[in-house]
């Protein structure tokens, strides 16, 4: 394990941002995203939960991948894939996380090259959250904030004026070497207070009022929830904006469209959200006509669709929607509903 | 590290419509081909494929010719939409995007000595043509072969060569057409398929395969389980807004099953295990 | 604000009970202490749940479209901006004042979790009070008292109307018109940007659209956004392209912002739940103050059969464009450009 | 021959030529148009013209959507107030454009990009002096970098 003085971490960036694009939390206004670091930037590593999800990083809200040409009869098309390598520093435990149920979707057959393409070019560094907000629930989907999560390149643990240090995979290994002597030895004394500080995360997470989550205890099989009262009356406040799936780290949902640029034209693709009316929408007509059923659809992919394909939650409780929707419309509530609730805590 | 972005599925290949027939006023059917010539990819009845037509989009259709079928693959389209309507604007010779092929088949396997019944309205005797095509060159491995088909007037039927004569023609096949309301010169049977179906009252030993508009999907499944049909012998394929073909962009799903990848055919007692939202 | 909670509740207890309306527009409380959402009651003895608190801040006129197809008559808790919406809505035929009934609440403003959190205050709360013009924040051990204005929300600072402008029953006392900001401090933000040249202006504005993530949460919160179909979702047109793309952020917020000029009552909604903080506001009240100083003082949703400023003409009318000729009246030209 | 040879390099290939794209009414500005052209008065052929009905037939979104896909100024132009053919269509549009023309100055789009103005059918002179004047303007401006998509190719 290395460490490194966080008053030096700048040089850090700066010799990354050498050979790597590199992203961190930055500050504009009052918003913190991950942003292309540049000297003077303003980084913040104490915010918990950047308002977009990193997602945007590997999973560009606009990603364009064909630039095509019509000439009389004849059409060109071309591939465009031009993505750098880059590494992406403060990465949550739960956006880690949110990576492998990306990667359930686009690794699975057949493979989603813009987005292995993506996955390659990366490298993860984690940090770990020493003080837990009150809208955080990855406890309850199995995730563990202290810990170096699996799927981190390099994971690090801040401790008073040190940030620790530790290479996960063999290209965070590579990446460390690179880094040379800006980073130092762990000395025992402080691998015992790093210890420390991991248990008392890790307390500090059981008295977080929403705790008590638990996805395990949903009842019912697909069409009984699906068939619940509970989207009856769970919809009605919803306002149909796409919030809280642009800010999820697991809304994966795209959209195909084509741009006429005058002299040939590119063909992207961009996020979408079940939660617009048009989502649907054929020329014969949409299957999922009201709020209900967009809502369902949402809550349904999250808890037993995603989960019946991939053997796994597509929420890791970062709290995105749990802070940002503005009718308070979020995963925990509909969770609660399907009696998703730990009893003994 | 080498990009191999190329051979992303969502990279359409080149494609020529070699020809266009017009079948009626707001159906055409487009013999599609590589540059040169033969298929783009070798498929089976019932699956489909995406055609781009930039700067317009994409849009998914079933591919309406038989595997047998080695020169072209044939997609008939009804003009609906901004992509068909383009599509429909094409001439023969222009080049456009094709990418597939997508979703699991009719199980012909499976049929293989079995009584087929193939049902089917509108536009949607195209994934069935590809079926019936399949059966009728590989004949002896089929039984008797019913062909039940409705328009809205004998002006809408679609292959109407394959429906007044190939089929007809071939043996062990017999073709029921019937139209919706009375016109000129109509001698066939003026109905609605499923109270035609219910009419002709087959025998419920065969294997029926249905597409159509939604509505007359749902009477037909009522009358076929009238005369006795069980849930397991009745395939029909669906349609949803798709955008990726590859199970990835999450609309077309019917609860935990993508249309694209898991559909588009469903076996009946399949689709009653999903959640009703289609 | 406890005691006429209890008020609330026994009013919306009776209009059920005697059947005046079908359906209570109120707000619930969730598991956080600043978590009050929309909610709908049709039976009395789920009124238990209703709150008002400081966190009350949704506008629920908004929900009135949905039932503008029914036959219900609906019951509803406005604030002051609220009351304004309501009388847009009908404004713009898009509600029927008879198939509501409107229970004023005065308001003398709504706290912003985020200067909660900004100010720690939310470290083990338990219980928050109100007492007058204080906030107290109550944790096991301790209280803490902190000026009301402290942790509003900035729209609410700027509040001209906390009582409302219509109602049937006023539930409470009317609240004074306190901080209640004239117009120069109202469009102070937009003067600032008026000062700066057209580069300047075009960085501050280029940063501001440039955040925006297209999630639509401005339009589908805005009051004055009541279009059963919105230009923006009519996928085969496609007024507004789906990619990220910097001219395409322009175009949806300068369109959006002018679809809702003379409409907007400039209540702070759009901002408010903006995920990115773009300064919405400064675009609105850049159209208000416009309409203000070319056709004359115009408050929306104040009078809901006044005609809609962009709805009608005066032959006299100034313009922003022809200068020296008949009714031209040209804003002074800022020296920096 | 030295003359023919600066000529030339003028006229290099990154010499900007504006566009202008201009919305005129039927009933005034475009018969105003026409009174230019038979009246034998230059205005630029960068003026692409779009007849509309009335001025108050320009939508927001037309500006916005001919800054984006390659104008590099727009017009409109209708009849002077008073003169609607349709009584009162351009009364709207003083009001509806002197907001939007307000508003896009305010967000940084140069002042003479967007011009709105009333040419009457009799205003040959008026049309002629109109166009050219914007297109000067804009010319010293530049390209149009500010609405236009970055992926719309001239």
């Amino acid at each position: 394990m290395k460490k490194i003085a966080k008053d030096k971490l700048s040089l850090l960036w700066k010799k990354i941002a050498e050979n790597y694009q590199l992203f961190l939390p930055i500050t504009e206004g009052k918003v913190v995203n991950f942003s292309i670091w540049e000297e003077g930037a303003e980084v913040d590593l104490n915010t918990l939960r950047t308002v977009n999800s990193p997602k945007n990083i590997i999973f560009p809200q606009t990603e364009t991948y064909l630039k095509f040409k019509k000439e009389g009869k004849k059409l060109n098309l071309e591939v465009v894939a031009n993505k750098g390598e880059y590494v992406v520093f403060g990465v949550r435990s739960c956006d880690v996380a949110s990576f492998k149920l990306l990667d359930n979707v686009f690794l699975d057959e057949p493979i989603d090259k813009f987005y292995e393409e993506s996955r390659k070019k990366g490298l993860i560094i984690s940090q770990a959250c020493l003080n837990p907000q009150e809208t955080c629930f990855c406890n309850s989907f199995g995730i563990n904030p202290e810990l170096a999560p699996e799927g981190a390149d390099i994971s690090t643990w801040e401790l008073g004026d040190l940030l620790f240090w530790e290479a996960q995979s063999e290209k965070g290994k590579n990446l460390t070497e690179a880094l040379g002597d800006i980073l130092e030895e762990v000395i025992e004394d402080e691998q015992e207070k790093l210890n420390q500080l991991k248990t008392g995360i890790k307390d500090r997470l059981k008295d977080l009022p929403l705790a008590q989550i638990n996805p395990e205890t949903i009842g019912g099989d697909l069409k009984e929830i699906f068939d619940s009262e509970i989207w009856d009356e769970l919809h009605r406040r919803c306002l149909g904006c796409g919030m809280c799936t642009y800010v999820c780290p697991t809304c994966h949902c795209y959209d195909v469209k084509d741009y006429d640029g005058n002299k040939g034209g590119e063909r992207f693709r961009c996020w979408d959200s079940c939660m617009f009316s048009d989502f649907t929408m054929m020329a014969h007509g949409n299957p999922r006509t009201t709020q209900k059923e967009r809502v369902r659809q949402r809550f349904m992919h999250k808890l037993v669709y995603y989960t019946n394909n991939y053997k796994s939650y597509a929420c890791v409780g970062c709290g995105r929607c749990t802070e940002k929707c503005p009718v308070s419309l979020d995963i925990v509530k509909v969770i609660k509903k399907l009696g998703g609730e730990r009893n003994e805590l | 590290m080498s990009c191999n972005c190329h051979d992303d599925p969502l990279v359409p290949v080149i494609a020529v419509v070699d020809r266009i027939r017009e079948d009626t006023a707001d159906i055409k059917t487009f013999q599609v081909k590589k540059p040169k010539e033969g298929l783009p990819f070798t498929f089976k009845p019932g699956q489909c494929a995406m055609l781009s037509v930039p700067p317009v989009g994409e849009a998914i259709f079933s591919i309406t010719s038989s595997p047998t079928q080695q020169n072209f693959l044939e997609f008939s389209i009804k003009n609906v939409g901004k992509v068909t309507d383009c599509l429909h604007q094409v001439e023969e010779g222009t080049e456009i995007g094709i990418r597939g092929p997508y979703g699991n088949n009719f199980p012909v396997e499976e049929f293989k000595g079995k009584d087929l019944l193939f049902i089917g309205g509108g536009i949607g005797l195209a994934p069935l043509r590809s079926v019936i095509n399949y059966t009728l060159d590989n004949r002896n491995d089929y039984g008797k072969i019913d062909i039940v088909y409705g328009a809205r007037s004998p002006k809408d039927f679609v292959h109407s060569n394959d429906l007044y004569h190939n089929w007809v023609q071939a043996e062990g096949t017999d073709v029921h057409l019937t139209i919706d309301k009375e016109f000129e010169d109509w001698k066939g049977n003026v109905g609605f398929v499923p109270q035609y179906i219910e009419e002709l009252n087959f025998s419920c030993d065969k294997v029926a395969l249905v597409c159509g508009p939604p509505i007359m999907i749902k009477f037909v499944l009522e009358v076929l389980e009238k005369l006795g049909f069980d849930q397991k012998q009745i395939y029909t394929t669906l349609e949803l807004k798709m955008k990726c073909g590859i199970g990835k962009c999450g609309r077309c799903n019917i609860g935990d099953k993508y249309v694209c990848k898991d559909g588009p055919v469903f076996r009946c007692d399949e689709l009653g295990k999903l959640p009703d939202e289609y | 604000m406890e005691k006429i909670r209890e008020e609330i509740k026994e009013k919306a207890r009776q209009a059920l009970a005697s059947k005046e309306v079908d359906v209570i527009l109120a707000w619930e409380k969730g598991e956080l202490w600043y978590d009050s959402y929309p909610a709908f009651f049709t039976k009395e003895k789920d009124i238990d749940s209703l709150v008002w608190d400081s966190f009350c801040v949704n506008n629920l006129s908004k929900y009135l479209l949905e039932y503008t197809m029914t036959d219900k008559k609906i019951g509803v808790f406005v604030k002051g901006c609220d009351a304004l919406a309501f009388n847009q809505l009908v404004q713009d035929n898009r509600v029927s004042r008879d198939k509501v009934v409107l229970y004023g609440l005065p308001c003398s403003g709504m706290v912003d979790p985020d200067k909660v959190r900004t100010k720690n205050l939310n470290q083990g709360l338990t219980e928050i009070k109100k007492s007058k013009d204080k906030l107290i924040f109550i944790t096991k051990d301790k209280e803490i008292t902190v000026p009301a204005h402290e942790v509003y929300y900035d729209k609410c600072l700027h509040c001209r109307y906390p009582n409302p402008v219509t109602y049937d029953q006023l539930v409470g006392e009317t609240v004074a018109a306190e901080g209640v900001l004239d117009d120069s401090v109202r469009f102070s933000g937009v003067k600032e940007l008026e000062e700066l040249s057209c580069e300047e202006r075009f960085e501050y504005w280029d940063g501001q659209f440039s955040k925006c993530i297209r999630c639509f949460a401005c339009r589908n919160v805005c009051p004055a956004c009541s279009c059963k179909q919105c230009t923006f979702d009519d996928s085969d047109l496609e007024v507004l392209g789906k990619a990220r793309e910097d001219s395409e952020d322009k175009f949806f917020h300068l369109i959006r912002a002018y679809h809702v000029a003379g409409r907007c009552i400039d209540c702070g909604e759009c901002s408010r739940v903006c995920p990115q903080d773009i300064s919405l506001e400064k675009l609105n009240r850049k159209l208000i103050k416009d309409i203000n100083e070319l056709y004359g003082e115009y408050q929306a949703g104040l009078d809901p059969s006044a005609k809609a400023p962009l709805g009608t003409y005066k032959l006299e009318d100034a313009d922003s464009f022809t200068v020296g000729e008949k009714g031209g009246k040209k804003r002074e030209k800022n020296s920096k450009r | 021959m030295s003359v023919v040879a600066s000529s030339t390099s003028v006229k290099n290939v990154e010499e900007f030529e504006p566009l202008i794209v201009a919305f005129c009414c039927n009933w005034c500005s475009y018969a105003g148009a026409d009174l230019a052209g038979t009246s034998r008065l230059n205005y630029p052929a960068n003026i692409k013209i779009i007849r509309v009905p009335c001025s108050c037939r320009v939508n927001s979104n037309f500006v916005l959507r001919a800054f984006q896909r390659g104008a590099d100024g727009v017009i409109v132009a209708g009849c002077h107030p008073g003169d609607c053919h349709y009584m009162t269509g351009n009364y709207y549009t003083r009001r509806r454009f002197s907001l939007l023309k307000n508003l896009l100055e305010y967000v940084g789009i140069e002042e003479a990009r967007f011009k709105v103005d009333w040419i009457s059918a009799s205003e040959g002179n008026k049309f002629a002096y109109v166009m050219n004047d914007v297109l000067e303007k804009v010319h010293k401006l530049g390209p149009n970098r500010k609405l236009r998509d970055s992926r719309w190719k001239r």
